[in-house]
Formats: structure tokens, C-alpha cells, sequence
């Protein structure tokens, strides 16, 4: 796709601000990955599932929605786009490091539990792919209150083989609800390779099935996923129903911080997925386009760094929780 | 005040609270234009149309998922699951979601949702092994959840306003041998029984039969036996499985110093277990006979042909010879 | 289909005896299903399922197989079915009346969840689509020993909303195993119609998303199920995996005893239905093809009526279960 | 007699089962070439390749239905569910399905079927709600099920072997954190430990700690502090929990008159509360202070911040705080 700064880079008519915002969101989804990992290493932060790989997916996605209107349920791997959506990188620390100012959980769940009521972003339990249920549930009071706003849930292609997957979709095409179903297929559930997953080359060819489109969209591409999501919402405000999208990804990091994909992948494999790598690629494409040089990369990827700094020096000074809460909240106040 | 069956108490409420609070929403296999199996949803689709009552695709685990989901956006959703016995495949949406909700997000996201589904089996109810069990432990077992099984009409009545209002999410368990069993007086008003308090049913000073649902007739008709050779046994109906009503539990059984708990579900890690192990810990002392317990015997549920299912039931007849054997320690 | 006795009627070779054989098969079906329900509507037999408007898929799949040495794992309606396998008509009177003897169960079940160990047919459960699963397991089994049979099993068109039935066809695809999902279509699950049970019309529609064939048959044509359902079969057996086999039937009767469907479907819906007697249009053919004649298709009648009457008679003779075996078989022996 | 840890004890176990019995076969997410998430399949894929050895979609109710169609057929699957938190999805599989199918058809078709799966929290692990949870009350009620969890290596083995070569559907178990936390001795033969049968791990004759799991550990090591001062306390080792071992349970309690019940799965409706019940029942005449339990709060899981998490763990000290309350009484 060529991008020039006079035409707008796509029929979704993309300005600069946009675009350099979008390269902005993933390079911070990268660099507070990255620290995390580091932290990970170092013994201060016990667990973390990478979205390395995965940031044009989810920053094209985030971007194509409207933030704190629509409703967005995601999963573990969704640091960038909870992040593009408006969760603060310290937010994301305050969970890794365990402390109690962290807005998903307050440190009760693991990290990448992601849940903020003000961005709409709904908590997320660990068993794989209730949420997509809860979708669906959501668009059906949205339904309900004629409402505009649209429902977003992600999972990983795993996710798609259990149950309430195929509940869900099948209930949200009944009744032509407002939701996207993003699957981000990485092609690796833990070790379980997507030809042990499923039987077909796309998960896309579910959609068929249930009565709904289904796209594939090449998940390093941020602005196809931009466009895909965007038209896909756009038939869900306007009562057209919901739609399966599947965006192409790579995990470039191993399933979570206790994996080592070294011991079931092939080394030929891992180098190949480092070229497919969607930062490089947005970068080239901006650079190409004339939107971005060399120098103004490295003062995003600097401003980014610095954020992703003070963001570590706040988690940091934070405290842990209080175990006197931690009996609170097993119930509601005014039941009988 | 009206007289009514238990089912209909369960139907005319419905309606009053769809009608109070455009919020309510059911949902489940058949409960449309046909009215639920039971008929416990009979004229809701009538009254409120395609967007409130919801004929489900047969799919357990969606039923509940989708109404957390719409329990999440501010809907107060009521869903049925055709029999408690098709509960199981929506075990993880129960457990892993509707009952850590809250907890996980600090209370910022809730879940108030009911799910109702008729239990238990019994006389001329030709269920067989699943129409007929009862999985209440299961559910009592759970932090976050909320259990209640009325015995009476108004219960019936009351227990549901409580549930539907309720900021958390509670299973409401409807005995089917009750549903037109039995027709008991209903308060017309807006009269909630509240959730974890239980009712003393009969009086008596010198036992506590501790039990629920379609077994606290069978209690009464035992003790009422028993009471003619002077052995004046206490009926409490628990009403609520969780929270218990402890202080309840505990001021009967001090005060008559022998308790048996008696219901229909399994015996073995049923709720008796726990009324029998709190009577144990906190009553010790004002105890003059052991905590006894009778349920269900270990198989797996209630059979088709009467003559395997008789094994099965308590009856009054148990449970007399149970109070029987307290008279005599 | 145009029958004649010279010729085999299909590209199957089935000869005169064959067809018959079909015939009486679907008509002992029917009478022993009518008998059940006058037990019914007489207090005797509490609970009914009917396969009524069922009998020619039913027939037709069973006639396709190797009976006692594939496997099935059938559902309530499958009363036609599992006669054509090998059940007798006294087997089911004896669930139908609660009797000791009944094979499937001694009445510890529900009349309906058919069992047989000799013919292969698999207790099943009352929770829809659990089978299926189990029809994956032991097509796995099959595949483990090298043996060449197939496994049936079937469901409603409801029971394909259930997350066992999609997470059954996948596993059946990814391992190709030798499988045949056979779904009887009769386009209500108790009350709900079709259009709120999925939003496509053709259930045969979802294979392609599992990535194995999927087939809709006329289950009002016992031959063109026969045929299809064979060739399923044969697939399976080579090795070539499952596939899903919609066969679209009519529900004559109400789903069960205790519903009465003219509460929630139209009389002309009821009054069409009717038309489409698989009992009465394949008679047609047979008799078109000079195969079968008036008096012939008499005798065969009153011969399946005779067999139901003795039956009849032998299970009402029959005793109760003994109350001291309603605690054996929970565990088994030889547990340490 | 060689040494290892837990997992290790699993693991060869599994490798020694599917040497001798071709009929043993291994199924779950991740178990072949990564050897499963914790390790305990290491090895088997390599040893007995692709048709042995399956790894799964991301399905637990198509895991467990699927081992229990190949259990139908003659096969002995060990399935593995990657933490107990993740079986509720199986729950319809294993309630409805793998419990009921030897009673349903009069013991004409059964699942032998091992589903095993990592429980627990505590110390290091970092597990919180959904990596943390201990379920095994709830299939303690089911009938047709057993239940079994070690806490010693050597029992690993032997119980593990019991549940193979079962005729029935047996849940197995396995404590994360004593995986590789404590090494033991397990015996190098085929040293079955026969399902049922509890162990006393040390003696005493002033009290008795009903316990299982990792907090059978926990329980000795406050044991021995109270036995510094001349209390002595009988720690006995469940091993299984359904079904119990009542003769030991209640031996045990008639000796020493005094019970404490402990466990880290959630307190209500545990299994604490059938055992407390049983003795309370059993042993009336013979205690000298009330049956005492002490369990997880009602929470709904382990915390994932270390200062929350440990409200909920027991830990040594609460049950010596337990034991020390039964001494004074
Ligand atoms: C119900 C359930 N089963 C198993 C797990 C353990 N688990 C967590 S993530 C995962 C793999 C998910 O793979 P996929 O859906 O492809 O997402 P990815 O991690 O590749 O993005 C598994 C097996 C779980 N969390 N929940
Ligand atoms: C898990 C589960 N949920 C609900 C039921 C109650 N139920 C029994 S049959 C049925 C409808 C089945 O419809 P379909 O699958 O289309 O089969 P049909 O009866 O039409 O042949 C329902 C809802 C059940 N038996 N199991
Ligand atoms: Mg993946
Ligand atoms: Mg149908």
C-alpha cells in the first residue's frame, strides 16, 4: 500500500496525526512489552503473555473504533490494544508488578486481565473464550437500548475450538447483534500448532457457517486491519450484524513469560517470524510515504521510552494490596 | 393475598417485575410463544414481545454467557435452563465468570443475574436420571454465587423479587413435584423475602429438623407423625443454601439440643454437610444426640421405573424413622 | 427416483429383498411408535419421544451400515433406527413400561436412551449433543487398532447449538477420523423453530468450516439417505474422515408426550408436514416400480402389527426392577 | 526405591503405564512435544509418538468426551486438563457423561477414564484466580466418580497407577505446589496404592488433623510444634476423597477425641464439611471438643498480589492456632 501526506493513504482517509499516532501506539506497546519482560527477568514481575507481534492487529483495531463507546473484551495478549484504546502504560505496570492501584484487578488477577469501566474495556476471566459469550450478551443490551455502539472481543485462534466460541457466533447471527469477533491467529496455541487446531487454512471459514462474513486481513498490516475493523463496525452500528475477522499475526516472544517456544518450534521458523515483524513494516511504509525519517522514529520511540520510564518509577512506588481488602467485594451491598 | 400454585407464583412475578423494571429480560430454551416447558414463562412473550423474551438456541453455556453479558451492560437478565439436570454445560460461565465478576474487577463490573431451573424428581415425576437430580451443593460450594430453593408459593414469590434485584447473581431452584403439588396463599404486594434467612415452619421443642425445598413438606408430615407420641420436632426451611442462615441454624439446634438435616440431593458432600459440620462446631455443647443427616443414597439420581425410584426418595417415612431414632438417644 | 425390479433401483445395486426389507423396517417403526404413544394416552407408558416422519433417514442410514460392527451412538428419536440396527420391538416396550429387561438401561433411564452393547448401539445420556463427543473417542479408538469400522452418530438440529457438537466435528476434521455426523433436521427443537436456532439454511453449511464434507439430504427419501450416508461411510472407512450429513426431516408428532406443538405451530405448517409422510411416498415408489403392491404392502402392515402385539404382550408380562439392584453399578468391581 | 519429585513421579509413572498396557494413552493441551505445562508428560510423545500421545484442540469438554468415547471402546485415556480451574468447561462430560454411563446402562458399558489436572496455589505460584483453585468438592458429590489426591511422591505413583488400571472414571489431583518442592521416595515396582484408603502420616493420641494435599505438610509441620509442648497430633493423610476412608476417619477420631479438618479448598461446602459431618455423626460419644474445620475464606480464589493471597492460604500457623484451640478445650 503507498502512502503519500497529500491523498490520504486509504479510502478511510487517514491523516499524518493519525497515522504517526498509530506508529506511536504500537512503538509504545512494544517498548512497555519489552520493559515488562525485562522486569520479568528481573525477578519483579511474576507473569507475562507478550502482544509482540501482535500491536498492528490490535492498534488498527483499537483505531477503528470509537473509545470509551464501544465495548471492547479482550484477552491476554491485548497490551497494546488496551493501551491504544486509553489504558496507561503505568496501569499496565501497576498489574505486572502486582501493586494495588492496578484498575483491571487490583493485583487479584494475574497481568493482561485487562478491565477499565470508563474505557468500556470489560474484565476478563482466564478460562479462554467465556468472553466471547459475554460479547454478545453486551451487544444484546445495546440491541436492546438502540444504541450505536458495537462490541469487540478478541481471542487467539485456540480460543476458536472451545464451545462457547461457537455458541456465541452462533447466537450473535441469529440475531444480527453489534459484534466483532477479532481472532488473532498467531498459528501457535502455547505449543499446539494451528494444523492441530483445526482442519482449515483460515478460521475466516467459519463465518460461512454461521451465517455472518467472515475476513481475512493480513494482521501485520495496521491500516487493512484499520479498514477491515472499520467496515465491519460500520455494518454492525447500522443493524447488518456481526462479523468474524481474522487478522494474520506472529508471536514473536514465547506464549508467556513461563514458555520456551525454542522447545517446540523450528529455529527456521522463529528467524522467519523476526521478518514479519509489523513495527519495521509500518516504519518502512511511513518512511517510504514520506511521513516519518529516521529522526523523528527515534524522538517517538524516545517520548515513548521516557513514558514508559516515569510510567515504572509510579508502579514502582506503589503499594501492594492491602490485605484487609481481601475479602471485600465477594458480594454486593444492597441484596437482601 | 391469592391463592396460587407455585408455578404461578413464579409466572405472575415475572410479569410484575418485567412490568416494574423494563431492565428484566428472560431468556432460555422454549420459554417464548410456547411459555417454558413448565409453563413458568406463559405469557411474558405475549406481554413483552421477541426483544425481552428470548427463545435461546439449545445451548447452555450461551444462555448464561449471554446474560452475564447482558447483566455487564445494565440488563436484568432471568434466564432459564429447562432442568437444573442442564446446568452442567454452563458450569464454567457459572463458576469461572458470573461468580468471580465482581470479585476480580473490585467491584467495578457486576453481574446481577438470575438463573432459575426446575430440580428434583419424585412422585409422578417420570424424569429418570437427568429430569430428576438436584445440584444445589455444587453451587453452595461457590464464593460470588447466591443459592435459594423456595417451598411455598409465596416463597416463591418473595425469594425471586430478591434474586432479580439482587446485585449478584443467584441460582433460583424450582422443585417440579411442587410446581402444582401444592397451592398456598401469596401476598399481593411488593413483598420481598429476603435472601439468607431461613423460616421456622413448625415448632417444637425437642428437635430441629434443618431442611428445604419439596423435603420440608415431607419433614412436616413426619414430625406431625411423631408429634403424636409427644415428640415435638422444629421444622426449619432453610430457603437460602448460600449464605446460610447460621444464626438461625444455631439458636434451633441450641435450643432443642437434637438436629437432623434432611434433603433430596446426594447425601455425600451435600448441603447437609455442611448444616451437620456447623451444628457440630458451634452447638457442641448443647448437643444430647449425634447431627444426623439423611439424603439421597449414593447413585447417581433418581431411575424411570417407581420401583428403583422409591430407593431413591426420602418420603416422609425416613424421615420419621430418623426423628424416631433421635427420640430414642 | 425411478424404481424398477430388473434394474437396481439405485447406483447401490439394492435388490427387491433389500427394498422390502426398508419398507418394513420403516413401518415397524411407525406401528411400534403409534403403540407407545395409545400406551401413553393410556397412563401405562409415562414418557414418549416419537420418530414419526423420521422412519425414512432413519432406515435408510442404518441400511447403509454394518449393523453390530459399527458403531452408533443414536439420540431419543432414533426408534426406527435403532430397530433396523437389530433392536427388538420388546427391547423398547420394555423402556417404554419401565420393565426389568429393557437391554438399554433396566429403566433406570428415560424410554429413549437406547443401549446395546452386541450391536454396538452406546448408552446415551439426556444431555443434548454430549454424544457426538463420544463418537469422536471411539472413532479414535477405531483409528488406534487399524479397524476399518465407522461410527454414527446423531442429533437434532437443535443439538448443533451445543459447544460439544462444534468441538466434536473439529476434532473429527483435524484427526480425519472415521465419523459420520448425521444431523435429522426437522426444524424445531420443542418449540423453537430453525430461524432462532442458527442463521443459515442448510446445518450441512457449517462443514466446510470444520473442513470436511457436509451433505443435505431429502430424510423423506430413505434411498437418497442410503446412498449418501453410504458413501460417507465408505469414505470414512478408507481413511478419507468425517462427514456431516444433514437429513431434513418432518416432525409429525409433538416433541414429546408431554408437549403439544399446536401451541406454537401453525395448522398449516401441521396440515403440510403431513403431506410429507415418508412412509406413505416411498410405498408410492415402491409400488410405481411394481415392486410392491396393495395387498402385499397389507400383509407386511399386519405383519409388523402382529410382531408389535406379541411384543406387547411379553413386556406387559414383564416384571418392575428389583428396588435391591438400584444401588448396584455405580462403581464397578476390580477398582482397588 | 529411587528419588524424585512429584511431577517426576507422574511423569514415569505414565511413561512405565504406557509401556506395559498399549491400551494407556495420554491426551490434553500441550502434552506431546512440550511434555505438558508443568512437565509432567515430558517424554511421552518422543517415547510413543503422534497416536499415543495427543495434543488437543483447546477444548476441555472435547477432551473429556473424547477420552470418554475411547474409554467406551476399549482404550485407557489419561487425560490432562492443563489446571483444574480450566474443567468446568468438562463439567457436562463428567457429570452427566463419564459418572452416570456404568449405572445408566446396568454396568453393560463403562469409562475407565484418568482425568488429571494441576490444583492448588500458595507459596511461588503465581497462579491467582483462575491458576489456583481447588474443585474437588465439587466432584466429591458426584456419584460414579472418585477422586484422588496425593501429596507424596511415592503416593503419586501408587495412586496414579490405582487410577489407570480403575474401572471407572477417576479425577487425579495434583498439587502444584508440591511438584518439585519436595522430593521423595517412590518405589521402584508396580506398588499400587488402592484407591479409598487414607494414610497416617504421624502419630499421636491427643488430636487428630483430617487433611490431604499439600496441606498434609503444613498440618505435620504444626504438629510438630505443638508437640513441644506435649500435645500430640495424628495427621492423617486422606489421599482420597471420594470415596472416603471412613473406618480410618473414624477410628482415628474415637481415639483421640479431638478433630481438626483441614484443607486449602474454600471452607463451605467443602470436603471438610463431609468429613466433619461423618464424625460428627460417627463419633458422638467419643469427642471431647466440638469438631473444628478450617478451610479457605470465602473468597472466590488465590489472589494474584502475595499480600492477598496470603489471607486466603492456611499455612502452619493457622493450624496450629486450630490445633492449639482443640488442646485448650
Ligand atoms: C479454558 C482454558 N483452557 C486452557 C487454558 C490455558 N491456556 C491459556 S492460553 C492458551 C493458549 C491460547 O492460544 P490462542 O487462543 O491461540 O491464543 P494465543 O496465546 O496464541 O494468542 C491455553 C491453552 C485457559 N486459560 N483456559
Ligand atoms: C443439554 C440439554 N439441554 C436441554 C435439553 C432439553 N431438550 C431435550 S430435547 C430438546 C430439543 C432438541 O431439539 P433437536 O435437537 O432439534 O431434536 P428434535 O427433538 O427436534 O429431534 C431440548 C431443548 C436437554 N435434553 N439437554
Ligand atoms: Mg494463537
Ligand atoms: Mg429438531
Amino acid at each position: 500500500m503507498a502512502l503519500t501526506e497529500s491523498a490520504p493513504p486509504d479510502a478511510r482517509g487517514l491523516d499524518r496525526a493519525t497515522l504517526i499516532g498509530m506508529y506511536r501506539a504500537m512503538v509504545l506497546g512494544r517498548l512497555l512489552d519489552e520493559r515488562v519482560m525485562v522486569l520479568n527477568r528481573q525477578g519483579l514481575a511474576p507473569f507475562v503473555t507478550s502482544c509482540q507481534g501482535h500491536e498492528a492487529t490490535q492498534v488498527g483495531a483499537a483505531a477503528a473504533l470509537r473509545a470509551g463507546a464501544d465495548w471492547i473484551l479482550p484477552y491476554y495478549r491485548d497490551l497494546a490494544l488496551t493501551l491504544a484504546i486509553g489504558m496507561r502504560p503505568v496501569d499496565h505496570l501497576f498489574a505486572a508488578l502486582g501493586r494495588a492501584p492496578d484498575p483491571s484487578s487490583g493485583a487479584r488477577q494475574m497481568p493482561g486481565h485487562f478491565s477499565s469501566r470508563p474505557l468500556r474495556i470489560v474484565t476478563t476471566g482466564s478460562s479462554v473464550a467465556t468472553q466471547v459469550l459475554h460479547a454478545v450478551g453486551i451487544a444484546l443490551a445495546i440491541r436492546s437500548r438502540q444504541e450505536t455502539d458495537v462490541v469487540l472481543t478478541t481471542c487467539g485462534e485456540g480460543g476458536t475450538s472451545e464451545g462457547d466460541f461457537h455458541e456465541a457466533l452462533n447466537w450473535a447471527a441469529i440475531h444480527r447483534l453489534p459484534v466483532l469477533f477479532l481472532v488473532e491467529n498467531n498459528h501457535y496455541a502455547i505449543s499446539v500448532p494451528q494444523s492441530r487446531q483445526m482442519a482449515i487454512a483460515r478460521v475466516a471459514e467459519r463465518a460461512a457457517g454461521y451465517g455472518m462474513p467472515g475476513v481475512t486481513v493480513d494482521g501485520g498490516d495496521v491500516l487493512a486491519v484499520h479498514r477491515v475493523v472499520g467496515e465491519a463496525a460500520e455494518r454492525a452500528r447500522t443493524g447488518a450484524g456481526p462479523t468474524l475477522i481474522e487478522a494474520l499475526c506472529v508471536r514473536l516472544q514465547s506464549h508467556s513469560s513461563d514458555d520456551d517456544q525454542r522447545r517446540y518450534r523450528d529455529p527456521a521458523d522463529l528467524l522467519d517470524v523476526r521478518q514479519h515483524d509489523p513495527l519495521d513494516r509500518f516504519r518502512t511504509e511511513l518512511e517510504a510515504a514520506g511521513l516519518l525519517d529516521g529522526s523523528a522514529a527515534d524522538a517517538i520511540r524516545s517520548a515513548c521510552r521516557d513514558e514508559v520510564d516515569l510510567a515504572q518509577a509510579e508502579a514502582e512506588a506503589a503499594p501492594v494490596p492491602d490485605p484487609a481488602t481481601a475479602l471485600a467485594h465477594v458480594y454486593g451491598e444492597g441484596g437482601s | 393475598m391469592t391463592t396460587m400454585t407455585l408455578v404461578e407464583a413464579v409466572r405472575t412475578t415475572l410479569l410484575d417485575e418485567m412490568g416494574r423494571d423494563e431492565r428484566v429480560i428472560v431468556l432460555g430454551e422454549d420459554v417464548g410463544v410456547k411459555g417454558g416447558v413448565f409453563g413458568a414463562t406463559a405469557g411474558l412473550h405475549q406481554a413483552f414481545g421477541d426483544a425481552r423474551v428470548i427463545d435461546s438456541p439449545l445451548a447452555e453455556s450461551g444462555i448464561v454467557g449471554v446474560a452475564i453479558g447482558a447483566a455487564l451492560a445494565g440488563l436484568r437478565p432471568v434466564a432459564e435452563i429447562q432442568f437444573v439436570d442442564f446446568i452442567p454445560p454452563a458450569m464454567d460461565q457459572l463458576i469461572s465468570e458470573a461468580a468471580k465478576m465482581r470479585y476480580r474487577s473490585q467491584g467495578v463490573w457486576s453481574c446481577p443475574l438470575v438463573v432459575r431451573a426446575p430440580c428434583g424428581g419424585g412422585v409422578h415425576v417420570h424424569g429418570a436420571l437427568y429430569h430428576s437430580q438436584s445440584l444445589e451443593a455444587i453451587f453452595a460450594h461457590v464464593p460470588g454465587l447466591k443459592v435459594v430453593i423456595p417451598s411455598t408459593p409465596a416463597d416463591a414469590k418473595g425469594l425471586l423479587l430478591a434474586a432479580i434485584r439482587d446485585p449478584d447473581p443467584v441460582l433460583y431452584f424450582e422443585h417440579k413435584a411442587l410446581y402444582r403439588a401444592l397451592s398456598g396463599e401469596v401476598p399481593t404486594g411488593d413483598q420481598v423475602v429476603p435472601i439468607g434467612q431461613a423460616a421456622v415452619v413448625r415448632e417444637g421443642r425437642d428437635a430441629t429438623c434443618l431442611t428445604y425445598g419439596a423435603t420440608v413438606h415431607e419433614a412436616v408430615a413426619a414430625a406431625d407423625r411423631v408429634a403424636a407420641d409427644g415428640f415435638e420436632v422444629e421444622v426449619v426451611d432453610l430457603r437460602t443454601i448460600r449464605p446460610l442462615d447460621r444464626a438461625q441454624i444455631v439458636a434451633s439446634a441450641n435450643r432443642t439440643g437434637k438436629v437432623l438435616v434432611a434433603h433430596e440431593a446426594n447425601l455425600i458432600g451435600g448441603v447437609g454437610a455442611e448444616v451437620a459440620a456447623i451444628v457440630a462446631e458451634e452447638c457442641f455443647e448443647q448437643l444430647d444426640a449425634p447431627v444426623l443427616r439423611i439424603g439421597g443414597p449414593a447413585m447417581p439420581a433418581i431411575p424411570f421405573a417407581e420401583s428403583l425410584a422409591a430407593v431413591y426418595c426420602l418420603g416422609p417415612d425416613r424421615i420419621e424413622a430418623a426423628l424416631r431414632k433421635l427420640a430414642a438417644y
